[in-house]
């Protein structure tokens, strides 16, 4: 595993109006690890992906990936710089098939333009090719291929959580932003969640970083965390030194699953 | 694969409807709005056109040369609209196969649905569509009514005669062009011809309900006439409207003033103002009173001028059937009938005398009315510019 | 049947149709009136499916669509006056020789959708920013702008209209005696099915569906949505354009109150109608309210209550309009026999290696 | 100069405060539903003619009723029939299509229908002819200064509709009905919940929202006096806009919006030529939307990721 940074990210601050939400927030992701962010619910969590994902331009500090400073750039071009991200509540368009879904995600590289749309020439039609062929092929990996022509509003919520994440992969994403993929499912499937972010890991040579409440999933994936508060860091290290991090407790004091 | 089906089925549904009958009888199309922003116009057409309707049915039908043939009007609705005009053309041409069309009345619909009459060489005369363009190239169009070129200097030199002033105000409705041609041609005609000034040139817009800012306009100048050449509906307001701004010097109107609702509807506001129009209902005589009379009892308001000069359209339209004569043979007897009717002079209608031009535009005189204080449409003289 | 073959199969049939139709009008079989109303069909077609491209595929609520049907019209129009009416209002004579009139004509209208084109950028513009109903009102100011303007434009007739484009079809029956009106109409009513189709079903035009879905998705998924929202107004309105300048050469006259309100009214109506979404449905519901408001001619004044009253209904019991966000394919899928099927669509064989089991 | 300026300033605060009171109608309709109402130009032209039917029915039963306390009656009668009638409507077309969970737009497209429904069936029942609307209150025309002129109608028009504002206001921000209305425009599936039945604020809302467009109905006719069955679509349009404009949502902004269409309808008029009246208003109105995308109360939907 190199030890480049692949995300850096640099007194990063960040308002709604008069309301602090982030208050310095320094991270470096090295390439190839998986790392976590934690911290009370409101703490700013999410708000980190919405500006890494450029939903929102930062108020002040500096985002850079594979060293291009992305401060300000539109979603759609940090999505084509190859940073995929799910979301807290799945955020699948339902009424169009998995398929669809996962071709649609490639609008970074179609290839052709409305002209060749229109004349259906070779170009055009090499090109919707290669897209569904990756498609198929991702689906076939993700074993979902058998559903790839369901409404993913038909599907099962497991399942949608996994067509989730498989769009975000189309992205062919070096860095892979989960946010909360535990959320909405039993804790007797949270093993198997971990074994399967494991293996797209593996097999996908990605950089996750997730946030997540389940201290179980956290703990057994992350290489490194990071604890914020109130859009403060009050922690950062590899999860045993979180674990015994008072400052932590304290911050998650009355919330067991801690230890 | 659909679009057959659907394409089927329409032809189907409409094929329904469609009926040609081969008895004795002289089918005569309208091509009227009954429907749209102003059906009170059609509503006129309508019924002087059943009063004819009866009146020569209960004779057995119509005397052509010897045979008396049965008539049988068949009125369809333009809705106001020019493309809904054209298709009622075809309609009336192709489907119900009629001998001659009473053409749609605004020149906004007479224009295009004119040149589909003439395309398909079918007479049509337009009660009063002053447009000059409805007739224009058009063998076989025809009107009963006098043109805007024509109305605008009449109205002009009465003005100047009746109150010799100068200074002229003139608001008009944008979007309705007869309005508008009407407006330039008057203040062309005041400049020009009788030297006069326009001081206040405003417009307002179909929907309009609130003329304040015009009339503000025209107070704050020193016109001493108002000139509104718009609809009825439009004056009352505006006329109501310039009272309440305290108005008072006289208004002067086009015939499309001409509606048995104006007085009403303004109010009394109108009342002492003059307008060209077409024919004066109080105190006629003779062949117009029993028309009015007629039309009174039968409807039970004084026919306006659409109704008189549809009355007159369709009594000319079966005066040149009469002169034609029949075959029986469609074609022929359009051709025929649109060329007695370019020959028909000096008939009397209920709208004055008229001879038609080779445009077949009528020669006629333009009728001022005065409303008096009872509301009635007053006769004050008849005059050409 | 091979889909080599199928390819061709359905596209055939209509042209054969048409030809057909084409073929009755010709001798007479069809007379006027008919080709009139076909001719209707063929417009409205063109103006539901390409509001439906806004309204039902991008889920956006425009209802401008008049407006823009309006400049397609004036702009072709003018320039059909200027190439081949003699004695026209602006160039006073034609630039054109009258048997010209055939190949100019769908370049004239070409244009006249192009120039639509670029004034929906008023439209497309602001939509990047307002979503909804704010763009609703944007739509509805730009329909009153665009009337408002043309009115104020002497050269054009102003309210008194724009009349001689019958010349130009005149001089395409003298040259080649056909229904060259309905012939144009069918022409240009299905390339617009087709185009929109096309485009709808690229990978490319998903992204506008799947901004109506979920627009913040589509972003951070690569869909760049405002090129999408550039791409599906401008496209649009030029295909409302092209309409416009069929509507303004079958009635040989045009003046701004044809295209107002409600204008935009019908062809929303028509839109709602047919289904969201639903290319099929549009086409479907352009036929049936085309076909309505003629059979319904002699009921005069109630026309207007009736037809409200049947799509009330009709929405009481289908809240989806005729076909909701499907495809005759889907709701039939027999159907889908009769064409080829998508290549892309069908799961290949070769499984890669590594299988999440 | 300046008394031409008053006068105009005048006319437009009247013609200002006929769309402020459509707009509230259609705010309060949207607020609650996000239900653009099409057909609220049209309940408006309905009532006006209600009020014509009610005010012959009273002076042909009980003479001797003239003046304010007819102007009263009619008031309270035409108000209270044209809630039933926006109610009944509510209850009829959208409620089922509510029901079923249709897109929002059908039934937008079926307020349309309403529309269109209410314009002809009335031209089909009453004739094509135009009617005019009774004088109830005797008009006085006041002149301030040179060609200034106000009729005391103006003046009732401009101050009812303050008045309405203020008690509309009142309702949305203290009652538990207009809470509870603020409420459901925040989030429709919170409300339950909370034990507020959804139907009955709903039903109170088109009531409230009918009821608005009667009163602008009355004083509609009675300062101009010409009706006929097309006469609120198109100021029924221009309100939406104008509300939109002003903030859609609150009634501030639907308030303020009427009056600034108004103003700029009269002034472009007044200052410049009547015929760009539309185009310059408008692009005004667009100008304003794209500095302001979303009006000048409205507040933009933040969407939680």
């Amino acid at each position: 595993m190199s030890k480049e940074t692949l995300l850096e990210i640099k007194h990063l601050t960040h308002r709604f109006g008069g309301l602090q939400a982030l208050t310095d927030i320094n991270v470096n992701l090295k390439k190839g690890e998986i790392a976590g962010l934690i911290g009370p619910n409101g703490a700013g969590k999410t708000t980190v992906f919405n500006l890494v994902s450029g939903f929102y331009v930062p108020s002040e500090g500096d985002i850079i990936f594979k060293g291009t400073r992305m401060n300000g750039l539109k979603p759609h071009v940090i999505a084509s710089l190859q940073v995929g991200r799910t979301f807290q509540n799945i955020r699948l368009w339902s009424d169009m098939t998995v398929l669809e879904n996962i071709c649609i995600s490639q609008h970074y590289h179609l290839g052709y333009g409305v002209g060749s749309a229109l004349f259906k020439n070779k170009k055009y039609r090499e090109n919707e090719k290669k897209i569904h062929d990756e498609a198929w092929q991702l689906l076939e990996r993700f074993n979902l291929a058998d559903s790839a022509l369901d409404y993913p509003k038909n599907l099962p919520y497991g399942i949608q959580r996994r067509v989730e994440i498989a769009r975000a992969l189309s992205l062919q994403p070096e860095l892979l932003l989960l946010d909360e993929p535990a959320a909405g499912l039993s804790t007797s499937d949270l093993s198997d969640l971990i074994t399967y972010i494991k293996w797209i890991h593996d097999t996908f040579g990605v950089t996750i970083w997730m946030i997540e409440h389940q201290m179980q999933v956290i703990m057994s994936l992350c290489d490194s965390i990071q604890v914020v508060d109130f859009g403060k860091e009050i922690a950062r290290g590899t999860p045993e030194d979180i674990q015994k991090n008072p400052a932590v407790i304290k911050a998650y004091l009355g919330n067991e699953e801690i230890s | 694969m659909k679009k057959i089906l659907v394409l089927g089925l329409a032809l189907a549904a409409i094929g329904l409807c469609s009926c040609a009958k081969k008895t004795q009888v002289i089918k005569i199309g309208f091509n009227i709005p009954l429907t749209g922003d102003s059906p009170k116009v059609g509503e006129g057409s309508k019924f002087s056109g059943d009063l004819v309707l009866n009146a020569i049915n209960a004779e057995g039908g119509l005397d052509v040369k010897g045979t008396k043939y049965k008539l049988e009007f068949v009125y369809v609705d333009n809705e106001l609209k020019a493309d809904s005009a054209i298709q009622a053309a075809y309609k009336l041409i192709d489907q119900d196969k009629v001998l001659a069309c009473l053409g749609p009345d605004g020149s906004r619909r007479a224009i295009p649905a004119g040149q589909v009459y003439n395309d398909e060489s079918t007479p049509m005369i337009s009660p009063w569509a002053t447009n000059p363009n409805v007739t224009l190239d058009r063998p076989y169009v025809f009107r009963a009514c006098f043109l805007d070129p024509f109305q605008a200097p009449v109205a002009a030199k009465f003005a100047k005669e009746q109150f010799a002033c100068t200074n002229v105000a003139i608001i008009y409705n944008l979007e309705d062009d007869y309005s508008k041609t009407l407006a330039e041609l008057f203040k062309e005609a005041w400049e020009k011809d009788q030297g006069g000034k326009v001081t206040v040139y405003e417009s307002f817009g179909q929907k309009d309900q609130d003329f304040s800012v015009q009339l503000t306009k025209v107070m704050d100048s020193d016109a001493e006439l108002l000139y509104l050449p718009c609809y009825y509906n439009h004056v009352a307001l505006i006329t109501s409207q310039a009272k309440d701004l305290g108005w008072s010097k006289p208004v002067m109107g086009s015939d499309a003033w001409g509606s048995a609702d104006l007085v009403n509807l303004s109010k009394g506001a109108v009342i002492g103002d003059y307008f060209t129009t077409h024919y004066a209902a109080a105190g006629a005589v003779g062949k117009t009173k029993e028309f009015i009379d007629a039309y009174k009892a039968a409807y039970g308001y004084t026919p306006d001028d659409v109704a008189a000069l549809s009355y007159d359209a369709i009594n000319l339209l079966l005066k040149a059937i009469q002169e034609a004569g029949l075959t029986g043979n469609l074609e022929k007897d359009r051709e025929a009938v649109k060329d007695a009717l370019g020959k028909i002079s000096d008939y009397e209608g209920v709208t004055g005398k008229m001879t038609f031009t080779p445009d077949g535009d009528p020669i006629k005189d333009a009728v001022v009315v005065k409303i008096s204080d009872s509301g009635e449409f007053t006769f004050v003289r008849s005059l050409q510019p | 049947m091979t889909d080599k073959k199928k390819k061709f199969l359905v596209p055939s049939i209509t042209v054969l149709v048409m030809l057909i139709i084409i073929l009755l009008a010709k001798v007479g079989v069809i007379n006027n009136y008919y080709q009139t109303i076909l001719m209707t069909i063929c417009i409205n077609v063109i103006m539901s499916a390409s509001l439906n491209v806004v309204n039902g595929y991008m889920g956006e609520f425009s209802c401008g669509h008049g407006g823009f049907m309006a400049v397609g019209a004036y702009v072709s129009s003018i320039l059909s006056l200027i190439l081949f009416c003699p004695g026209n209002s602006i160039t006073g004579h034609a630039l054109l020789p009258p048997s010209m009139a055939i190949v100019a004509f769908p370049f004239i209208i070409l244009i006249g959708g192009a120039a639509s084109m670029v004034v929906s950028l008023l439209v497309a513009i602001p939509s990047f920013k307002t979503r909804d109903d704010y763009l609703a009102i944007i739509t509805i100011a730009t329909n009153f702008i665009i009337t408002t303007a043309i009115n104020n434009i002497p050269i054009v007739g102003g309210s008194r209209g724009l009349m001689g484009m019958k010349t130009t079809m005149s001089f395409m029956a003298k040259t080649v005696s056909l229904p060259w009106m309905l012939i144009w109409g069918f022409v240009f009513a299905a390339l617009t099915v087709v185009v929109i189709h096309r485009v709808m079903h690229s990978t490319l035009g998903m992204g506008i569906s799947a901004i109506r879905y979920d627009e913040i998705s589509a972003e951070i998924m690569s869909v760049n949505t405002n090129s999408m929202k550039l791409l599906a107004f401008t496209f649009s309105s030029g295909l409302a354009g092209v309409a416009g300048g069929l509507f303004a050469h079958m009635l040989g006259f045009i003046n701004p109150s044809s295209f107002g309100i409600m204008k935009s009214t019908e062809s929303l109506v028509m839109v709602y109608l047919g289904g969201m979404g639903s290319l099929s449905g549009s086409v479907i519901s352009a036929f049936i309210f085309t076909i309505l408001l003629e059979l319904l001619r002699p009921a005069q004044i109630l026309k207007w209550v009736i037809i409200p009253l049947m799509l009330i209904l009709i929405m009481q019991f289908r809240p989806e309009g005729f076909m909701g966000p499907r495809e005759l394919t889907q709701v039939f899928p027999r159907l889908k026999n009769l064409f080829a099927p998508n290549r892309n669509l069908i799961r290949p064989i070769a499984k890669p290696t590594e299988v999440r089991k | 100069m300046f008394s031409y300026f008053v006068q105009n300033l005048i006319n437009a605060l009247q013609w200002g405060s006929f769309y402020s009171m459509i707009a509230l109608g259609y705010c309060l309709v949207y607020g609650v539903l996000r239900l653009i109402n099409f057909a609220h130009g049209d309940i408006f032209m309905t009532s006006c003619y209600i009020a014509f039917f009610v005010i012959t029915g009273v002076t042909a039963h009980f003479t001797g009723i003239t003046g304010i306390p007819l102007f009263v009656i009619t008031l309270v009668v035409t108000m209270g029939l044209t809630a039933l009638l926006g109610v009944g409507i509510e209850r009829v077309a959208y409620r089922p299509l509510r029901k079923k969970g249709a897109n929002r737009l059908y039934v937008v497209i079926t307020a349309l229908m309403i529309g269109f429904i209410l314009e002809n069936g009335n031209l089909a029942l009453l004739g094509a002819s135009s009617r005019r609307f009774p004088d109830i209150l005797p008009k006085v025309i006041w002149n301030l200064g040179p060609s200034i002129t106000i009729t005391n109608l103006k003046v009732l028009v401009i101050i009812s509709a303050f008045v309405v504002f203020a008690i509309l206001q009142f309702i949305v921000q203290k009652t538990t009905l207009g809470m509870s209305m603020r409420a459901i425009s925040y989030d429709k599936f919170a409300i339950p919940l909370m034990g507020i039945p959804v139907n009955t604020v709903i039903t109170f809302t088109f009531a409230l929202g009918s009821a608005l467009a009667a009163i602008a109905g009355i004083l509609f006719g009675m300062s101009y006096q010409v009706m006929d069955p097309y006469m609120g679509m198109i100021i029924g349009w221009k309100a939406f806009i104008a509300a939109v404009v002003g903030g859609i949502g609150d009634i501030r902004g639907a308030f303020l919006g009427g009056f600034m269409l108004g103003i700029i309808e009269i002034f472009v008029t007044a200052f410049l030529p009547s015929s760009y009246k539309d185009l310059i208003s408008f692009v005004i109105l667009l100008v304003i939307l794209t500095f302001k995308p979303t009006g000048f109360f409205g507040v933009a939907k933040s969407t939680k990721i």
